[in-house]
Parts: C-alpha cells; sequence; structure tokens
C-alpha cells in the first residue's frame, strides 16, 4: 500500500469507526444503567438526521450548526417521553419483553417518520466550512470526515468524564450495583434511568444530525443502523463506553481491510467477527460476566 | 395436541392443574381419552377447514401451517427453555434452501429433499448452538442474531450457489403439492405428526428438566444437569423442527430466498409466540393464525401498517403478556379455584 | 459409626484478587457424622461450600470425595459423585410445583435428562413423594414451589438435595430466617436423615445451640482459615475459641 | 372441561380467521380474476403490490403514483370500455412471501384483472408465479431482472424497463464512443445482492464485447442501505480509478456522491452511475458535473407532447416531478389498456394475445412488445452531468444527451429462446 492510501483508508477506518461509535455511545450508556437493549435507538438516530433536513430547509446556510444544536435536543425530549410512558413499566420484566416493546416502538416511529417526511430521499449540505478537503501525504483528506471524528472524539472523552470523574457518573452505575444505597442516599432514582435515557436518545440524534450532510436521510436507516450499532456494543461488551470505542475501532479496521483485500467477503466479515469475539469472550471485550 | 397445562377439576391432575407448565396429565388412564380427544378434533377441524375455504385462504393456511410448527419450534427454546433467540430463521432458512439448492444444483427429489432440510438444519445448529449457548440471556440473543445475519449475508453475496437477493424459483414442488387442498393436507399432515412430537418431548423427562434449567439454572446443575448440554439438545431439536418448517414453507412459496434468514424472519416466531402465550403449547400455533390472517389484512387495507402492528405489539407486551391462549387459561383457573373454594366451605 | 473419611481437603485456597477467602483450609469429615462449619460473617464458609461443590475453582490445594479429585469439576459432575447441597440463599425452581420440582431431581439421579419420548418421569410419583413426606411437605406437593413459606422452601431445598440420593450432603445455614419452631423441625429433620439413612452432612450455622445440639464434629473458621477443628465437646470446651469467638457472638 | 373451553376458544380462532378471511372477498370465489370486472358496477381493479416502506419505499411509492395516474387518466376520459379502474395497492416490505400472498389476495379477493410490478426482483419473481398460476398478466415496470423473461418466463407476464443486460450495455456504448482506443482504468462499485453483481457483470461483458482497452483496478460490493461507506469509499478511493462504474441507486448513490465529493474524486474521476431524477433532485447543487448518469425514462430527454403534459400533471397532483418509476408505470398501465381495447374485453386470455409484436402509444413513445420475451423494446438513456442547473426545473440535467436504441442493447430473441430452455 502505498502512503497515500494508507492515509485514505485510515480515515476511512477512523470515520467508520465515529459514527458507529456515537450511535452504540448511547447504546451502551443506557444498557449501563437500564439494563435493557434499545431497538428504538435506530429511531432516535433516524429523527436526529430528518429533523436536520426539516431546519437546513427552513434556515439555509446557518442550519447545520442551528441543527446540530436544537435537533438532538428534541430527540432527548422524545426519549423522557418513551421513558416514562413506556419503558419506566417495563423496568421488572423479562429482556424479551423489553426487546419486543422497542421493537414495537421502531415500527411506530418509522411510520410516523413516513407520514412526517415523506417516502424520497432528503439530504442536506455541509457547511462551507466544512466543506472539501485538503492533501496531506499525497492523499486526499476531507474535511467533513475531520469533523465527524473530532465529534466523536469529544463524545467519548464527554462521557468518559462524565462516568468515571463526575457524581452522576458513580450514582449511574450504583443503579445497577447497588440501587438501595443509592436510593438511602437521598437519590431520585426514577429521575436518573429518565435522564441516562434522555442522553443517550440525545446521542443518537447528534449522530443522525452528523452524518445527514454526508449520507441520505431515507425511511429504512433506523433499521439499518440498529444492527450495526448492535454488533459494535456486543463486541466491546453492553455497558462499557471504552468497549464501545474499541468495538467500532475494530468493526472500522476489519471492514477498511475488507474491502480493500476481500472486497465481496466484507460484508460477511463483521458478523463472523462479531461470532468469533462471542464465542471466546461470551460477554464481549469489556464487559461484566452477567450474574 | 393436548395442552397439558389446563387446568382440569379432578383430583388426579390437580398437579398440573396449578402449574403453567406442569407435565404428565395424560400419562394417567383418566386424562387419556381427553388428550387423544383434543389433537382428534383440531385435525378434524382443520381437515374441515381445508374443504370450507376457497384457493385463496386454502394457500393462506398452507403457510399458516409452516409458521405453526416454525413458532412451536422456536416455543421450544422461549417458552420451554426460557433461550430468547433471535436466530431461528438460520434453520427455517437453510430448510427451505435444502430443497432449493438439491433441486438446483444436484436435481434432487423433492421428497428426498423435504426430509433431509430438518436434519440439514439440526446438523447446523449443533456448531451454531455450541457457540451461542457459552454466552448468556441477552448476549445469547444477540449472537443468534449475529448468526442470522450471517446466513442471510452469506446468501446474498454468495450468489454463485444461492442464486443470491433473487432466491431459487422453480417447478421443483410436485404437482401433486401444488394443487391446493392435496398441499394443505399434507402439510397438515406434517403439522400433527410435528405437534405431537414436540408436544411429547414438552411433556417428557427431558422436557421436565429443560423447564428445570429455565426455572433455576444453578439449581438444576447442582442436581446433577449437565446444562450446557441440555440447552444444546433442545437448540438442535427446535432447529430441526424449524427446519422441517422451511421445507414446509417452500411447498407454499416454491422458493427459498435470502430474508428467510434475515433476524426479522427470526422475529416473527417471536411475535407468534407472545400473541398467542409463550406459557402455553398451543399458544405459538394460534399465535401464528393470528398474526398471519392479521398482518395479511392489515397490510392489504392499512398503509400505516407498521403503526398498527407496531401499537398492538406494544399494548400486548405491555398489558396482556400471557398472550391469547395464557390469559384464557388463567382466567378459567382462578374461577375454577373460587368455585372450588365454595364448595369447601359447604363441606 | 465407621471412621472412613469421606471428604478430605487438603491446603485449600480460593483468592478473590490479593484477598484470601479461604486460606490453607484443611478439613477431613468422617462418613456418617454431622459435620458443622462456624464462624463470623465473612469467615469464608460460604466460599468453602462452593469450593467443595464446584460452583467455584480453588485456586490451590487438593479435595478429595471418597476417593476421587473432585478440586476444579464442575457442579453438575461433583453432584454425580454424591454430594448434593442445599443453598444458603433460597434456591428452588419458582413456577413449578413441588412434585414437580423433585421429580426432575429424580431424572436427574436416574441419568434420563435426555430422555424425550417416555412417561418415565411419571412413573416417579411414588419415589418423589417419598422425599416429600420425609421432610414434611406432602399437603404442598402440588404447590407452586414460590407460593410455599420460607421455612418449606427450604425443606424443598433438602428434598431436591435428598432426590440425588447423596452420599454428603451439604446445608449452609439450614435454619437461617426460620422461625424457632420451623428451626427446629430443621434440627429434627437433619437429625433424623442421618440417622435414617446413613447421610454425612456438612452444614455451616449461626446459632450456637443448634449447631452443638447436633454435630458430632465442629470446625471453626475465622478470617479464611481455621482456628479449631475435633469433636464437639472438645471444641466447646476450648477457651480460646469461646472467648475469643464464640463469646463475642453470644 | 377446560380442555374443551381451550378446544373451542382454538376452534373458533382457526376457523374464524380464515372464514372472515374469505368472507370479505363476497360470494364469488372463482380464483379466476379475468372474468371478474366483467359483470360487475361498472369498474375494473388493478392492483400493485410494491415496496412501501424502507430503504426502497420511494421506487415504490412513485411507481404506484404512476399507476394511480394512468387510472384517473383513463377515467376521465370515460374509463377502459366504459369501465372505471381502480387501483389496489399494498406495501410488500419486499418480502417474497409478502409479495406473493398480496398478489394472490388481489386477484381472488379484489378480482384484479391486471397486476403491475413491485420493486425488488425476488418478489417479482415471486408474483410472476402467481399471475401465471391465476392466468393474470402482470407488467414488470421497475423490477428489470433479465431471468423474469429468460429463465421464469411465462405467457404472462411483461417488462416494460430495460433489463439488466440492456442498461450497462446502453452505458458501455456510451463509453466506448467516448474513449475511443485509449487505455483506461475502471473501478467498479455496486450494492452487494444479484443486481449489484449482475449489472456489474454485464457491464464488464459489455466493455469486452465492444473492445475498450480496459484494465479493472478495484471492485467493491458495499451493503445494499449501508448508511455507512467510509471504509468502502477509501479503499475505492485509494485506487485511483480513471471511471468508476457505480451500480447503486435511490439514497446510496445519493450518500455515495456526498461522500466522494468531500475527497474531491470527481476531479480526476469520472463516475458512471444511475443519476435519475430522484437522486439529482436530492443532491441538488451538489451533483458532480461531468459524471456520466444513466436513466430509464428521464422525462426531460423524452420531448414528446405526451410526456410534457404528463409531467405537468403529475407535477400538479403530486407536487414533484415524476420519477423514472411513474413515468414506466404510467405507460405500462397504457401498454395494458391498449391491449384490452384490442380486444374488446378484460378477459387474460385475450388481452396477452393482443400484445406480442404490437406497438402501443405510450407516454415514452411508441413502445413494441417484442414476442420472443414480451420485452418492451425501450431505450436506455445516457448523458453527461451538466455544470449548472436547468433553469426550468431546478436541477441539473444531461448534457449530450444519448439515447441507447433498444436493438443495439438488448439480446436477441434467439439468445432469449435459448435462456428460456
Amino acid at each position: 500500500m502505498s502512503e497515500s492510501s494508507i492515509i485514505t483508508n485510515l480515515i476511512g477506518i477512523l470515520t467508520t469507526a465515529s459514527t458507529l461509535f456515537m450511535v452504540a455511545a448511547g447504546l451502551t450508556l443506557v444498557f449501563g444503567a437500564l439494563r435493557l437493549i434499545n431497538i428504538a435507538h435506530g429511531s432516535f438516530y433516524m429523527y436526529g438526521a430528518y429533523l436536520a433536513t426539516t431546519l437546513a430547509a427552513r434556515l439555509g446556510g446557518a442550519g447545520f450548526w442551528v441543527s446540530l444544536v436544537i435537533c438532538p435536543l428534541v430527540v432527548a425530549a422524545m426519549g423522557v417521553l418513551v421513558e416514562v410512558l413506556v419503558l419506566r413499566r417495563l423496568y421488572r420484566r423479562e429482556h424479551l419483553t423489553q426487546l419486543l416493546a422497542t421493537f414495537a416502538l421502531l415500527l411506530i416511529f418509522a411510520d410516523i417518520a413516513l407520514r412526517l417526511w415523506g417516502k424520497s430521499v432528503r439530504s442536506i449540505k455541509a457547511p462551507s466550512a466544512l466543506n472539501g478537503h485538503f492533501q496531506f501525504g499525497g492523499a486526499a483528506v476531507p474535511v467533513y470526515d475531520l469533523f465527524v471524528i473530532g465529534v466523536a472524539a469529544l463524545v467519548a472523552i464527554g462521557l468518559w468524564a462524565l462516568m468515571s470523574r463526575s457524581k452522576l457518573g458513580w450514582r449511574v452505575r450504583a443503579v445497577v450495583d447497588d440501587p438501595e444505597v443509592l436510593a438511602a442516599s437521598g437519590t431520585n432514582v426514577p429521575l436518573i434511568l429518565t435522564g441516562v435515557f434522555a442522553l443517550g436518545a440525545m446521542l443518537a440524534g447528534l449522530s443522525g444530525v452528523v452524518i445527514a450532510p454526508e449520507q441520505a436521510v431515507q425511511p429504512g436507516m433506523d433499521a439499518e443502523i440498529i444492527v450495526a450499532a448492535f454488533i459494535v456494543a456486543v463486541i466491546g461488551g453492553l455497558g462499557s463506553i471504552v468497549g464501545a470505542a474499541i468495538g467500532s475501532l475494530i468493526i472500522g479496521v476489519v471492514e477498511t481491510l475488507g474491502a480493500v483485500w476481500t472486497p465481496s467477503w466484507a460484508s460477511t466479515f463483521i458478523y463472523a467477527l462479531m461470532i468469533l469475539v462471542l464465542a471466546i469472550r461470551p460477554w464481549g471485550l469489556f464487559g461484566e460476566t452477567e450474574r | 395436541m393436548s395442552s397439558g397445562k389446563s387446568p382440569v377439576p379432578t383430583a388426579s391432575s390437580q398437579e398440573e392443574a396449578r402449574v403453567p407448565t406442569g407435565a404428565g396429565a395424560a400419562a394417567r388412564s383418566s386424562s387419556l381419552a381427553r388428550s387423544v380427544a383434543t389433537p382428534v378434533a383440531l385435525t378434524v377441524l382443520m381437515v374441515a377447514l381445508g374443504f370450507a375455504v376457497g384457493g385463496n385462504t386454502l394457500t393462506t393456511l398452507e403457510e399458516v401451517l409452516a409458521l405453526v410448527v416454525f413458532a412451536t419450534a422456536t416455543n421450544l427454546l422461549l417458552g420451554q427453555a426460557g433461550l430468547v433467540s433471535f436466530g431461528q430463521a438460520v434453520f427455517y432458512g437453510i430448510g427451505a434452501y435444502t430443497v432449493g439448492l438439491g433441486w438446483l444444483h444436484w436435481h434432487l427429489s423433492f421428497w428426498l429433499t423435504f426430509f433431509l432440510a430438518p436434519v440439514v438444519s439440526a446438523l447446523v445448529a449443533i456448531p451454531v448452538g455450541l457457540v451461542a449457548l457459552r454466552a448468556r440471556r441477552l448476549y445469547f440473543a444477540l449472537s443468534t442474531l449475529a448468526f442470522s445475519e450471517l446466513a442471510y449475508q452469506l446468501a446474498e453475496s454468495r450468489y454463485d450457489f444461492t442464486q443470491g437477493a433473487n432466491g431459487v424459483f422453480g417447478p421443483f414442488v410436485p404437482s401433486v403439492l401444488t394443487d391446493p387442498i392435496k398441499g394443505y393436507l399434507f402439510l397438515l399432515a406434517v403439522t400433527v405428526v410435528s405437534l405431537l412430537l414436540m408436544w411429547k418431548v414438552t411433556r417428557s423427562p427431558f422436557g421436565l428438566v429443560t423447564r428445570a434449567i429455565r426455572e433455576n439454572r444453578g439449581r438444576a446443575q447442582a442436581l446433577g444437569v449437565n446444562v450446557y448440554r441440555h440447552q444444546l439438545i433442545v437448540f438442535v431439536v427446535s432447529g430441526f423442527f424449524c427446519g422441517l418448517a422451511g421445507a414446509m414453507f417452500v411447498v407454499y412459496s416454491q422458493s427459498a430466498y435470502p430474508e428467510l434468514l434475515d433476524w426479522t424472519s427470526s422475529g416473527t416466531p417471536i411475535f407468534m409466540a407472545v400473541i398467542g402465550g409463550m406459557g402455553t403449547f398451543l399458544g405459538p400455533a394460534l399465535g401464528a393464525f393470528i398474526y398471519q390472517f392479521g398482518h395479511d389484512e392489515l397490510v392489504r387495507y392499512v398503509s400505516d401498517w407498521q403503526l398498527v402492528l407496531g401499537g398492538v405489539l406494544l399494548l400486548i407486551v405491555m398489558f396482556w403478556p400471557d398472550g391469547v391462549l395464557g390469559s384464557l387459561t388463567k382466567v378459567k383457573w382462578s374461577q375454577w379455584r373460587n368455585s372450588l373454594n365454595k364448595g369447601g366451605s359447604d363441606e | 459409626m465407621s471412621e472412613k473419611a469421606l471428604l478430605v481437603a487438603t491446603g485449600l485456597v480460593r483468592a478473590f484478587g490479593g484477598f484470601r477467602a479461604v486460606d490453607e483450609v484443611d478439613l477431613t469429615v468422617t462418613e456418617g457424622t454431622i459435620h458443622s462449619v462456624i464462624g463470623p460473617n465473612g469467615a469464608g464458609k460460604t466460599t468453602l461450600f462452593r469450593l467443595l461443590t464446584g460452583i467455584l475453582r480453588p485456586t490451590s490445594g487438593t479435595l478429595e470425595f471418597d476417593g476421587a479429585q473432585i478440586g476444579g469439576k464442575p457442579p453438575d459432575m461433583v453432584a454425580r459423585l454424591g454430594l448434593a447441597q442445599a443453598f444458603q440463599t433460597t434456591n428452588i425452581f419458582p413456577r413449578m410445583s413441588v412434585l414437580e420440582s423433585v421429580r426432575a431431581a429424580l431424572v436427574s439421579r436416574h441419568h434420563r435428562t435426555r430422555d424425550m419420548f417416555s412417561w418415565f418421569h411419571t412413573r416417579l410419583t411414588g419415589e418423589a413423594m417419598d422425599m416429600i413426606d420425609r421432610v414434611g411437605l406432602t399437603e404442598f406437593a402440588d404447590e407452586e414451589s414460590q407460593t410455599l413459606s420460607h421455612g418449606d422452601q427450604r425443606a424443598l431445598e433438602v428434598a431436591l438435595a435428598l432426590a440425588v440420593q447423596p452420599r454428603l450432603l451439604l446445608l449452609d445455614e439450614p435454619t437461617a430466617g426460620m422461625s424457632p419452631f420451623e428451626s427446629q423441625r430443621m434440627v429434627s429433620l437433619v437429625r433424623a436423615l442421618s440417622r435414617d439413612m446413613g447421610l454425612t452432612v456438612i452444614l455451616s450455622e449461626h446459632d450456637m445451640d443448634t449447631v452443638f445440639g447436633i454435630s458430632d464434629e465442629v470446625t471453626v473458621m475465622h478470617q479464611g482459615k481455621v482456628i479449631a477443628d475435633g469433636p464437639a465437646a472438645e471444641v466447646r470446651a476450648n477457651d480460646e475459641v469461646m472467648s475469643i469467638y464464640l463469646g463475642s457472638e453470644a | 372441561m377446560m380442555h374443551k373451553n381451550i378446544a373451542i376458544a382454538v376452534a373458533a380462532t382457526l376457523l374464524l380467521g380464515p372464514l372472515a378471511a374469505c368472507s370479505s372477498s363476497g360470494s364469488s370465489g372463482d380464483g379466476n380474476g379475468s372474468g371478474g370486472g366483467s359483470g360487475r358496477g361498472g369498474s375494473v381493479t388493478i392492483g400493485e403490490s410494491t415496496s412501501l416502506s424502507g430503504s426502497i419505499a420511494n421506487l415504490g411509492q412513485t411507481g404506484l403514483q404512476g399507476l394511480q395516474l394512468a387510472a384517473a387518466d383513463m377515467n376521465a376520459s370515460g374509463g377502459l370500455l366504459g369501465k372505471k379502474i381502480k387501483v389496489v395497492s399494498a406495501d410488500d416490505n419486499a418480502q417474497p412471501a409478502t409479495g406473493a400472498s398480496e398478489a394472490r389476495s388481489m386477484i381472488t379477493k379484489n378480482h384484479a384483472v391486471a397486476l403491475f410490478g413491485p420493486v425488488s426482483s425476488a418478489v417479482a419473481a415471486a408474483q410472476e408465479q402467481v399471475a401465471a398460476q391465476y392466468k393474470v398478466p402482470i407488467f414488470f415496470h421497475t423490477s428489470n431482472d433479465v431471468g423474469l423473461m429468460t429463465k421464469t418466463f411465462t405467457p404472462y407476464a411483461f417488462q416494460d424497463v430495460p433489463n439488466t443486460m440492456m442498461e450497462p450495455r446502453a452505458v458501455a456504448d456510451y463509453l466506448a464512443k467516448k474513449v475511443g482506443n485509449k487505455q483506461i482504468t475502471i473501478a467498479t462499485f455496486a450494492p452487494d445482492y444479484s443486481f449489484g453483481h449482475d449489472t456489474v457483470d454485464g457491464f464488464l461483458q459489455a466493455l469486452k464485447t465492444l473492445h475498450v482497452n480496459y484494465k479493472l483496478v478495484k471492485q467493491e460490493f458495499p451493503p445494499l442501505g449501508a448508511s455507512n461507506i467510509s471504509s468502502y469509499l477509501s479503499a475505492l478511493v485509494s485506487a485511483h480509478p480513471q471511471y468508476v462504474f457505480n451500480a447503486q441507486y435511490g439514497g446510496d448513490l445519493v450518500a455515495f456522491t456526498k461522500q466522494a465529493a468531500q475527497f474531491g474524486f470527481f476531479k480526476d474521476t469520472t463516475v458512471i452511475a444511475m443519476y435519475a431524477y430522484a437522486p439529482l433532485a436530492a443532491l441538488g447543487s451538489s451533483a458532480p458535473a461531468g459524471a456520466i448518469g444513466f436513466d430509464r425514462a428521464p422525462f426531460w430527454e423524452i420531448k414528446t407532447p405526451e410526456m410534457t403534459k404528463f409531467v405537468s400533471e403529475f407535477k400538479a397532483k403530486y407536487g414533484k416531478y415524476p420519477t423514472e418509476w411513474a413515468i414506466l408505470a404510467y405507460s405500462a398501465a397504457q401498454e395494458w389498456a391498449y391491449a384490452v381495447k384490442k380486444a374488446g374485453s378484460f378477459d387474460s386470455a385475450k388481452v396477452i394475445k393482443e400484445l406480442p409484436g404490437a406497438s402501443v402509444p405510450t407516454i415514452i413513445g411508441s413502445m413494441t412488445v417484442r414476442a420472443c420475451d414480451h420485452q418492451s423494446e425501450v431505450p436506455e438513456y445516457v448523458g453527461t452531468i451538466s455544470g449548472t442547473a436547468d433553469p426550468k426545473f431546478g436541477i441539473h440535467l444531461y448534457n449530450d444527451g444519448f439515447t441507447a436504441p433498444f436493438k443495439d442493447i438488448s439480446l436477441t430473441c434467439s439468445e432469449v429462446k435459448a435462456l428460456q430452455k
């Protein structure tokens, strides 16, 4: 491989990993505190992207930057509704019930999106500051890819700081490990759960906005992303933010090198990889064994 | 096809009455006649139904029968063993592909491949189960989901062998079975035999231990049960019948295609089990009827069918977790207990 | 009473990270005796029991049951050799009836767990009811296990353990959380099992009256180590044990 | 007693489900749609079961709109043989079994006298069998697998769209003219399923046939509908091809174009792809000037008065310009209507006899139905994307548009016969 293609593929790996990480981080964060897998996480991602197309159409050039702030908040509000109206009643139920309920929500949100935004492909333009590319080591490096990687890095650092450096992080972990102590210490546990779920939804909405300028915003993107996010979260170990980061990097590497060396098998690799990881470590790379 | 869990107000089988997944009613001579009566009655009913309805409904019924076996086989894992698998479509699809590809590549006779299909699926279930069963609960579910997606991707991308997304279409179903009523009766016979076999498996020493593992894995192990091996056997048995269901589906569809292997296809029998009641033996079969006819009508007349389907599903899992048959038996049971209590106070 | 050693542990260690929950424990249990393991909370009793039944693997040391090495073997194999446990926390099959639960245990003992096409389990009713009678649950045979009282659930635990026809029965705090009446019933049950079935019993217990009322031998653990070991009367007479540990507890 | 209760409940459900399904079809269950329309209150039904959800929903949706507009136009001019035309539709969810079952019930319950095709080729293959079984004509206006008219051909099936052989051949013709004898490097990029692989194979085969001097430097097959193609794209970019043949369509193509543009990929590389109306509209001013587009029926290239009228009508009704899926659905409906008029009947046996060899006037011009495989003799359109937006339509259209005539790009009848077995 020449120097320029190494750089190009490295950018490919990091961009793939960043996109996956932002979605999977929310999924795994929610699992960490609520112990449930939210299939409708893909819907939050899709709504983030759709809302951005609407705002961008209204506001023109600055629309993207406004969307970057507003849309994740709107999606977080959706998350609050979902948690309060549906999930809160299901925490004590089996995993299957929770999976089916969130799957039902995915179907419902999909049809509402069809109603709101129609069936045709939508897209928005990247803001001019992020457009184009520059030459580095003989390779063209897209500015927008660097933006995606940067946002993902900020999300990773922010989550890390929140979970391991703040009181909130301690509370979130205690929700699972020691709920009685937490409740006794005067913490409003339901509020924490709602907050974490809203944060997860917000991250999904943010990733939706971030990918919108580079991708087609269309029906079906919800179900498509959720399977990819599962794979990342499971490989990394459910509940582990570090695991999600490592998992998405692994997928980025495997997919990119697969695409370079054996293109006709690349799309099957990630599933085979997930099976391999689970065969060796049934709880993922950084996950905890289930009690 | 008798539901052993159904409460029967006789002293001899009180035990079954009190326990949702009780076993062994039919073994007792007093209930033998009844346990024969239910499957016979249902079979006669289904035969009559076949002759009563017209061509199109008959064809839909063929698909429903395949799904009845698929859902019941999936519920061996779900309801009996407490294992949520999102990978049963792998075996369903392999069953269908065994028939289609056997014809396409090797010109194998339909009858050979039809009975080979469950065997092939069961053989594939062994390595899949060996890997997936190392993981527990959610990880097990997601690991089986990965197998489903892997199988789907392979079927779609190995198009030289599988014909890719277009699937295998062709005149490989014998003409005697493409005749709706004959095809239906054949599938009905296969369904009845499969359900009786699966029912027996659930009402056996093996089934009893399977439920014990579901209830408390560690305790079962402490009693000397090799849990991993036991669950693997359940997984393979379920794979066997899922494969048979896939071959049955071919009689209806005369084709095999990648979507059969997809994880959303794995979700279908789970829906059916939940709708019908996964704590009962016949619940998933009933769920297959309700889901398939309901779904057919829904997509035809409602453009927002996903919204309605999602809404109904949500309401069921939130407020009706026992499903149709489950709630039915529960209600009757409590009524009976009340009446029994009254009777007791009179004495 | 024979003098054969049924269970011999030598230098048994289980470490969690740097913490040694069980530290160089030597234990010899003589066939046909009731042998108690006592000690305050955190002394390592539960960890020791988990090592004996194969739920945990020992970090080092050997464990011999009737001449066979069992250290590190999985619980199902240990159970098959004749070492059964009734658990400290209630560990039953919640949605199965008492009769069904015991039948399931019997199916395992008869090596018929893979039998899919017989009615063998229904033929076990008589045998199962014997076990149930023995622990005094006859009238609840058809009740769902999770509906039983705490004491009855513990009795069911014992019935399940008995069903696999053990030669050695481990009882982890069998009277914990029981009313005095229930405790008394459990004590007589244990005594009867030892007497009538010749069963060897290891039990861990808090209540000193219970311990010294029924034990032949007593082992005292403290901070993972064995600090005293011998016939019940001797241990009771051991001033050191009584003062530094038992005294404080009583 | 309890057993009885459950048995009754089960029995009731078993009976009610199917019987309810049956009763909605009324008294007649002849299972032969051909007679369905003739005696019933002045209307006939045609059906389209297609993908209306998921990532290909837009294809299905606009196709259905074309069909509905065709029916509305016919009804406005007095209907067909004096009968109003009713369109029934359903979402097949891209599942062959669902599509087949919907097609079947449209025939038996709604008494549809003709079916119009789905998006997915696999669904099309399933519906083709159903249509043949019930002897009802089916017109494919979106799915274009050549196998439908060869391997699984039935006399009831008609294809009104350039098939998977014709499309890449047309593009190869255009490219061959453009590059002459120069040696070029080519890469391919296609969705990882049969359509993608077939189209790429067809394209490379056509280049060989035309003796184009090319070197294949990279072949990538990203998953269909993948939201994230960075990995595949970076593999493609680092291969530095002069030309890329891309068999993606719809949203996948839009995503590809936007991400490739970020690399400045379109400066040195000519991308050849299905830049039809929908992706060009979605891309707007981000459309890649200089790339080569191909389209099955671009309304701006078809300069007939009928097309102009159709376009303004479509725009008025749906607020958008028609996609090729809408245009070809409309012309497929015209093909069926032509046969019905000629036959003077909705009877399938008579209708399908009228079509082979006939020249049908449609909005895309006069369309001949080839007798050997029922393939309509439609052309494929190729062009280079303009650097400026069209003042009227507001999107970037084709420069030097080229219409590849049917006879140049299709299989011959003898080739077809060999494939039909």
